[in-house]
């Protein structure tokens, strides 16, 4: 279990561990950029817990499949940095992608290929070495034709070039008992559609912990398994942290789970970042949401009655609407309930270009043009 | 008009090939579960994926025979009624469905799913079904473009307001909403619950809420049973959820995913292992009670019965008002 | 080579990879291979009666075509399929204008002779014309009756055994204590209503095709276009009762078929309304282009085989047969009829294929 | 239930099923061939009863009968193996690279040229043959050179659309697999996924060529009398003509004994793949 105090005041050096920049990853759907994640910037440091929060179609996954690049549907990623260790993934890839701007229409000009080759190629080292990742739904992201204990030990040779396929078979049953899946020799023969989603997602959790990786990315392993299993799956994650000096990029869209444990909070809207927020500080009240989709999410559970226009946070139904407005602009222009008192180059600039992100505090940063100002 | 669900039981025999006798158990779905709903009560069932809540609806629904026991309408069972009480029972008691991606037929248009519900139980003719249905969306602040749309133009959101407005449509005494709220955002879970309390607050149709977090049915619900592995747990006011006297430690699980609550939970306690079978209380193996009285037999030996805690307030626990008197 | 996504108007010739995505290009081939059969069928009857079709000219033995492109073609010695099918749809543009020019005088030797054979004549001395023409007319009617017929059947048996599915036919003998244990058990989970009324489809299904056409063929004294129709028919049923039973059968897991019984629609009319009319609409209209395909491919080689109807392309290319062995040049008497059955064939399959892509886009 | 004791009983019922759809099916033609026109020449008037008598006594197995059948079991699984040369590498690649377009041309061409009538083919190979080789291949007789029995392959194994079958379906099913979740998490822990994706490969590729069997069969038919070769396709179709009954029949059981052993195996292998078909 793990102590309290080691969640208070975090014990992390300040060295950023991953780190990304301006991220653009686009998908072209019938004649139209699918912008899932818009120049979005987030950094975690070495230990410490970052949550992404956002709500469905924020693009969350989507950048953290374009970190371990795992997007294969056309274009992909675009633009942007992802720093790992002050190492950058997409090293010299911009050479096979262009995008040409001609007032609102965008031109995206990408080999493939190329980029492909080059991009694998540098994540050969990373993907599944030092970064990791555990899945959504546990049971579909196990092969349902090999049992549980042979892709983990698969897993763990792979990591491990030159290891003997018995001492796989050795460490990964230590594996299965490090998640309390006794007695390991059942849960080793089983197969995925034979375990509850608990026993799945500790699999995963095992599979992921495995080659003893710096980073693990959690795309909201909790969000299909029951309230009991949750905190069970959580408090194995945290213990396991501990254990192994793990940095954790932990994706939700459940505000009040994470709120419990982790250290810094990236709140998401539309593929950009809206604010950063220290979570400690968050919740003993020391600090407070600025941008009004922060507020929004966040404050959502005390309100009884609805603030005007909590209809409109799914846009599927106002497409047309956005459609009008500028890619460079602000993302929750449409939203923004500040946009009457706005002064009349304030909101040229919120309808022209991408808020820049804010220092407010240490560890607290806002990308809304109104605080630019300010600061 | 109450509807009373009586010792219910539900097995579903496990999938039989030829030559494969069913000697093997069959799966207990619903394990004697019996409480009754009172005329504009919205009561809330709450319980884990596959602990047969769904199986309680669509047998409250009449979709589906139980084993044993018995669903009674007005005293009535719904599975004896004759063919124009049953139409009436069709009419009067509807149901919200689990599933947004299927519960609405991808090849059909809003309107006509809409108009279908005044098809079958209405003798309205065209021009007054689309008058109704616009009124009906206007009543549940959708917009009028949706009755042109397939369902797959629909977000989740919508489709949710959809499958109400079907269920809706004719104001109905009583709604049964299987998980209404899962797989929606915050924002969006919150206006269809204040939609929903709107509406019951006008037309004071009664209602079977069921879903697998508490926080969810917390200000929908006037009484609310807990529901574990095919059994009823803890049956209570909503006023217990509010001041938080609630006493089995499944439901203090459940109600821990509150902030602080979440905290405390995830931090202390240690990572229980996987659940086994057991011929005592079910919950055994996650229970923290259970571990603090050190271990006592009858846990092992015996299945708690639902009994009376304080004034309308049932608990199934062997521990529970020990722990009370602790405090 | 860089691949570009660009926003907004694009180029005709950039949008044909998305028009064959929705199977829009495929649609198209396919009708226009369609109006081609039925103006051919149409026009088989009144060119035959100008023209006469079955009396034999032998002097006209193995007349060359008389078109200019095809002389210039059979030159050439070797031909593949495809090309010779360019040169038949070709070869149908010219059919109907010059026809249509020369509707009013064919008095003149030449004139009639190249009227008898644009294509040139078979071993006979018969038009091939004629014969590709008397053909569209036999495939048309075959086909539409056979897969009338298919659907009737296939539609019956699909929707039987996919809405019946798993309700066993001898539960009630469990019920009753008539059989217990294990017995009980086979009884009841073996012998599913659904497993019944799926038994015709398997049994014709383990068939060869042609063994079974002959077979139910020899009921019948001497062939006559109803026979071949049933024969033809019954053999495609399994292929559309599959197709619909396995929708169903998806369907069952899809919640809307139980929120209509929540609603009191009573089951005919789920069947009719929301399983057939909604869901299954797509399916149908697939299976019937793909059926026609087959049809055509079956009653070709049924009169290949020499036991079909009278004037169809299967039959033109088995009157050849000693020739194709040794052609000293002759080409057109099989090459038409055989670029005919390609054609048709490849269209029905490309109707079918871009009619599923279309529906797929479609939801 | 334990696994072992489950194969067994999916064994038995695959077993007892397959009996009961031959009985069947074997009735169903001997009645088809009761009520047939034909006037049946003297003392062959045979009851089914009699005809299983003469099964059970082996009676019309003679040494004609397996040649003519391992003849057209050759015919059959060659073609088979042409075709799935053809069609795999095709349907898998070009369903991985979908944006290439010398490969989408390739697949097409194959898709029209592959569903042409096994005659035509034949016809454009005898031609073929005769203008580069000098040589007809439908030399009356059973005696083929290997080369010939390579063109009988080709022309079944290209015609009658199997390959398109088979390429459509490697296509669709590469892509809904390379879109299953546990594809990605297999990339995303950094292990070569080309196992398992050829593991959940395999059923479907299995059921599609089961299924194509029959077609393969009925081919054989006209692939037969084209070449001349006598197997029991062109047997079949003579015997069914002249209303030659025990060998009509005879012939129908080994067909429908060939075709359920195809499925039956494929079943089993499917099972032994995925245990949860038991």
């Amino acid at each position: 279990m793990v102590p309290d105090q080691k969640l208070n005041h975090n014990t992390t050096i300040d060295r950023p561990l991953l780190s990304v920049e301006g991220l653009k990853t686009y998908f072209f759907l019938q004649n139209d950029f699918i912008r899932a994640v818009d120049g979005a910037t987030l950094w975690m440091n070495q230990g410490e817990i970052l949550a992404l929060v956002g709500e469905t179609g924020s693009g969350k996954t989507i950048t953290a499949h374009s970190i371990l690049g795992l997007v294969n549907s056309a274009p992909g990623i675009v633009h942007g940095k992802i720093l790992f260790e002050g190492r950058n993934l997409l090293e010299g890839l911009d050479r096979f992608c262009r995008i040409e701007n001609h007032g609102e229409t965008e031109i995206v000009r990408k080999d493939l290929k190329g980029w492909d080759k080059n991009h694998q190629r540098r994540l050969d080292s990373v993907r599944g070495r030092k970064i990791t990742m555990i899945f959504q739904e546990p049971v579909s992201s196990l092969d349902p034709y090999y049992t549980v204990g042979e892709q983990l030990s698969e897993t763990i040779l792979s990591t491990r070039p030159g290891e003997s396929r018995s001492n796989a078979r050795d460490s990964a049953h230590e594996w299965l008992k490090e998640l309390y899946l006794e007695p390991p020799t059942y849960y080793f023969d089983k197969y995925a559609w034979q375990l509850s989603g608990g026993e799945c997602q500790r699999v995963m959790i095992a599979m992921a912990l495995a080659p003893r990786p710096e980073l693990v990315i959690a795309d909201e392993p909790t969000t299909a398994l029951d309230a009991s299993t949750q905190t069970e799956i959580i408090r194995l994650l945290l213990e396991l942290r501990a254990k192994y000096k793990l940095s954790i990029l932990f994706i939700s869209h459940d505000i009040n789970l994470v709120l419990g444990f982790t250290h810094k909070m990236v709140v998401m809207f539309n593929g950009r970042v809206m604010e950063r927020f220290p979570v400690e500080s968050l919740r003993n009240g020391s600090c407070e949401a600025l941008h009004p989709y922060a507020r929004k999410l966040i404050s959502i559970d005390e309100r009884e009655k609805p603030l005007e226009g909590d209809d409109d946070l799914n846009l599927a139904g106002r497409k047309e609407e956005t459609q009008t407005v500028s890619s460079r602009a602000c993302k929750y222009l449409l939203f923004c309930p500040y946009v009457s008192e706005l002064t009349e180059d304030l909101s040229n600039r919120c309808k022209s270009s991408p808020p820049p992100q804010v220092q407010i505090e240490k560890d607290h940063w806002v990308s809304c043009w109104r605080f630019a100002r300010k600061a | 008009m109450r509807i009373e669900v009586k010792n219910l039981v539900k097995h579903f025999p496990n999938k039989s090939w030829i030559l494969s006798s069913d000697d093997v158990p069959a799966k207990k779905a619903v394990d004697d579960v019996s409480f009754s709903i009172q005329e504009k009560e919205m009561f809330g069932l709450i319980g884990d994926s596959g602990c047969g809540k769904t199986t309680i609806a669509r047998s409250v629904s009449a979709l589906l025979r139980p084993t044993a026991g018995d669903v009674l309408y007005d005293g009535e069972s719904i599975f004896e009624m004759n063919k124009r009480r049953f139409k009436k029972f069709r009419q009067e008691v509807r149901a919200i469905f689990q599933n947004p991606d299927s519960y609405l037929n991808p090849h059909v248009r809003i309107r006509d799913v809409i108009g279908e519900v005044f098809k079958t139980h209405t003798s309205l003719r065209r021009r007054d079904i689309d008058e109704a249905t616009r009124d009906l969306f206007g009543l549940m602040g959708l917009s009028l473009s949706f009755l042109r749309r397939y369902p797959y133009q629909l977000s989740i959101g919508q489709k949710r307001k959809i499958g109400l407005a079907r269920a809706l449509a004719i104001v109905p005494r009583f709604l049964i909403a299987d998980e209404p709220f899962a797989g929606l955002d915050i924002s969006t879970k919150r206006e269809l619950t204040w939609i929903m309390q709107r509406l019951q607050q006008k037309y004071k149709f009664g209602a079977l809420v069921i879903s697998h977090d508490l926080e969810s049915v917390r200000n929908l619900c006037h009484r609310v049973a807990v529901m574990y592995k095919g059994r009823i747990l803890e049956l209570f006011d909503i006023s217990s959820l509010v001041n938080k006297t609630v006493y089995h430690p499944y439901t203090q699980i459940l109600l821990g995913r509150k902030r602080e609550g979440a905290r405390t939970l995830i931090l202390k306690g240690k990572p229980c292992p996987s659940s086994q079978e057991t011929i005592g209380c079910s919950f055994l193996s996650s229970c923290n009670l259970y571990e603090s009285f050190n271990h006592p037999h009858e846990c092992i030996e015996s299945q708690p019965k639902l009994r009376t805690l304080q004034d309308n307030h049932q608990v199934a626990c062997h521990l529970c008002d020990r722990a009370l008197k602790d405090r | 080579m860089p691949r570009v996504f660009r926003i907004g108007q694009k180029g005709l010739l950039s949008r044909i990879p998305a028009l064959t995505r929705k199977g829009i290009l495929g649609i198209s081939f396919g009708t226009l291979v369609v109006l081609l059969i039925v103006v051919g069928a149409l026009y088989s009857k009144p060119y035959a009666k100008k023209f006469g079709r079955g009396h034999l000219h032998l002097e006209h033995k193995y007349e060359r075509p008389h078109i200019g492109i095809f002389e210039k073609v059979f030159c050439h010695t070797n031909d593949q399929s495809d090309d010779s099918s360019e040169s038949r749809s070709a070869g149908d543009e010219y059919e109907e204008d010059d026809i249509y020019q020369e509707e009013g005088n064919p008095e003149s030797r030449e004139d009639s002779a190249s009227m008898l054979y644009p294509l040139g004549a078979d071993k006979n001395g018969r038009g091939i014309l004629a014969g590709l023409l008397a053909g569209c007319w036999t495939v048309l009617q075959c086909g539409v009756l056979s897969v009338g017929l298919t659907l009737l059947l296939g539609t019956t048996f699909g929707v039987l055994s996919g809405y019946l599915g798993r309700a066993p036919i001898l539960a009630f003998l469990k019920k009753g204590r008539l059989m217990e244990g294990k017995v009980g058990a086979i009884a009841s989970s073996s012998v599913s209503l659904g497993e019944l009324a799926n038994l015709l489809p398997t049994l014709v299904n383990i068939f060869p095709r042609l063994v079974l056409v002959i077979i139910i063929l020899t009921l019948w004294k001497e062939i006559e276009i109803w026979s071949v129709v049933i024969a033809i028919g019954i053999i495609n049923v399994p292929k559309v009762s599959y197709a619909i039973k396995d929708k169903i059968e998806h369907l069952k897991n899809q919640e809307f078929i139980e929120a209509a019984r929540e609603l009191g629609v009573p089951h005919r009319r789920i069947i009719l309304k929301h399983i057939l009319w909604y869901s299954c609409k797509p399916i149908i209209l697939v299976q019937m282009a793909y059926i026609f395909a087959e049809v055509v491919l079956v009653e070709s080689s049924l009169s290949y085989l020499g036991y079909g109807l009278p004037h169809s392309w299967g039959g033109m290319i088995a009157l050849e047969r000693d020739l194709i062995l040794h052609p000293g040049g002759v080409y057109w008497p099989f090459v038409f009829p055989a670029a005919a059955i390609v054609i048709a064939i490849i269209a029905f399959n490309a109707l079918g294929d871009g009619l599923s892509r279309w529906f797929q886009t479609r939801s | 239930m334990t696994v072992k004791n489950s194969l067994s009983v999916f064994l038995l019922r695959n077993i007892i099923i397959g009996l009961v759809i031959i009985f069947l099916a074997t009735l169903m033609v001997s009645t088809l061939m009761h009520s047939a026109s034909h006037q049946p020449r003297e003392g062959e008037q045979m009851s089914y009863f009699e005809w299983v008598q003469g099964l059970l006594a082996l009676d019309f197995f003679d040494g004609q009968f397996f040649v003519k059948t391992y003849r057209t079991l050759i015919l059959t699984f060659g073609s088979l193996i042409v075709s799935l040369l053809l069609a795999l590498p095709l349907g898998i690649v070009s369903a991985r690279k979908r944006d290439s377009k010398p490969l989408r041309f390739l697949t097409g061409l194959a898709d029209l040229v592959c569903s042409t009538p096994v005659f035509v083919t034949a016809y454009l190979f005898i031609l073929v043959g005769i203008k580069l080789f000098e040589q007809s291949f439908a030399v009356v007789g059973s005696e083929r050179s290997s080369f010939a029995l390579l063109v009988m392959f080709l022309t079944l194994g290209l015609s009658n659309g199997t390959v398109s079958e088979i390429m459509r379906h490697a296509r669709e099913e590469t892509v809904r697999i390379s879109e299953q979740g546990y594809i990605t998490a297999v990339v995303a822990r950094g292990v070569n996924y080309k196992r398992h994706f050829a593991k959940s490969l395999l059923i479907p590729l299995l059921n599609i060529v089961s299924s194509r069997m029959v077609y393969l069969l009925s081919g054989a038919v006209v692939v037969e009398h084209v070449f001349t070769w006598e197997g029991i396709g062109k047997w079949s179709w003579d015997s069914a003509l002249a209303g030659d009954y025990p060998v009509v029949m005879s012939i129908t059981f080994i067909m429908v004994l060939f075709v359920l052993l195809v499925r039956f195996g494929n079943s089993l292998v499917a099972s032994h793949v995925d245990l949860r078909r038991r």
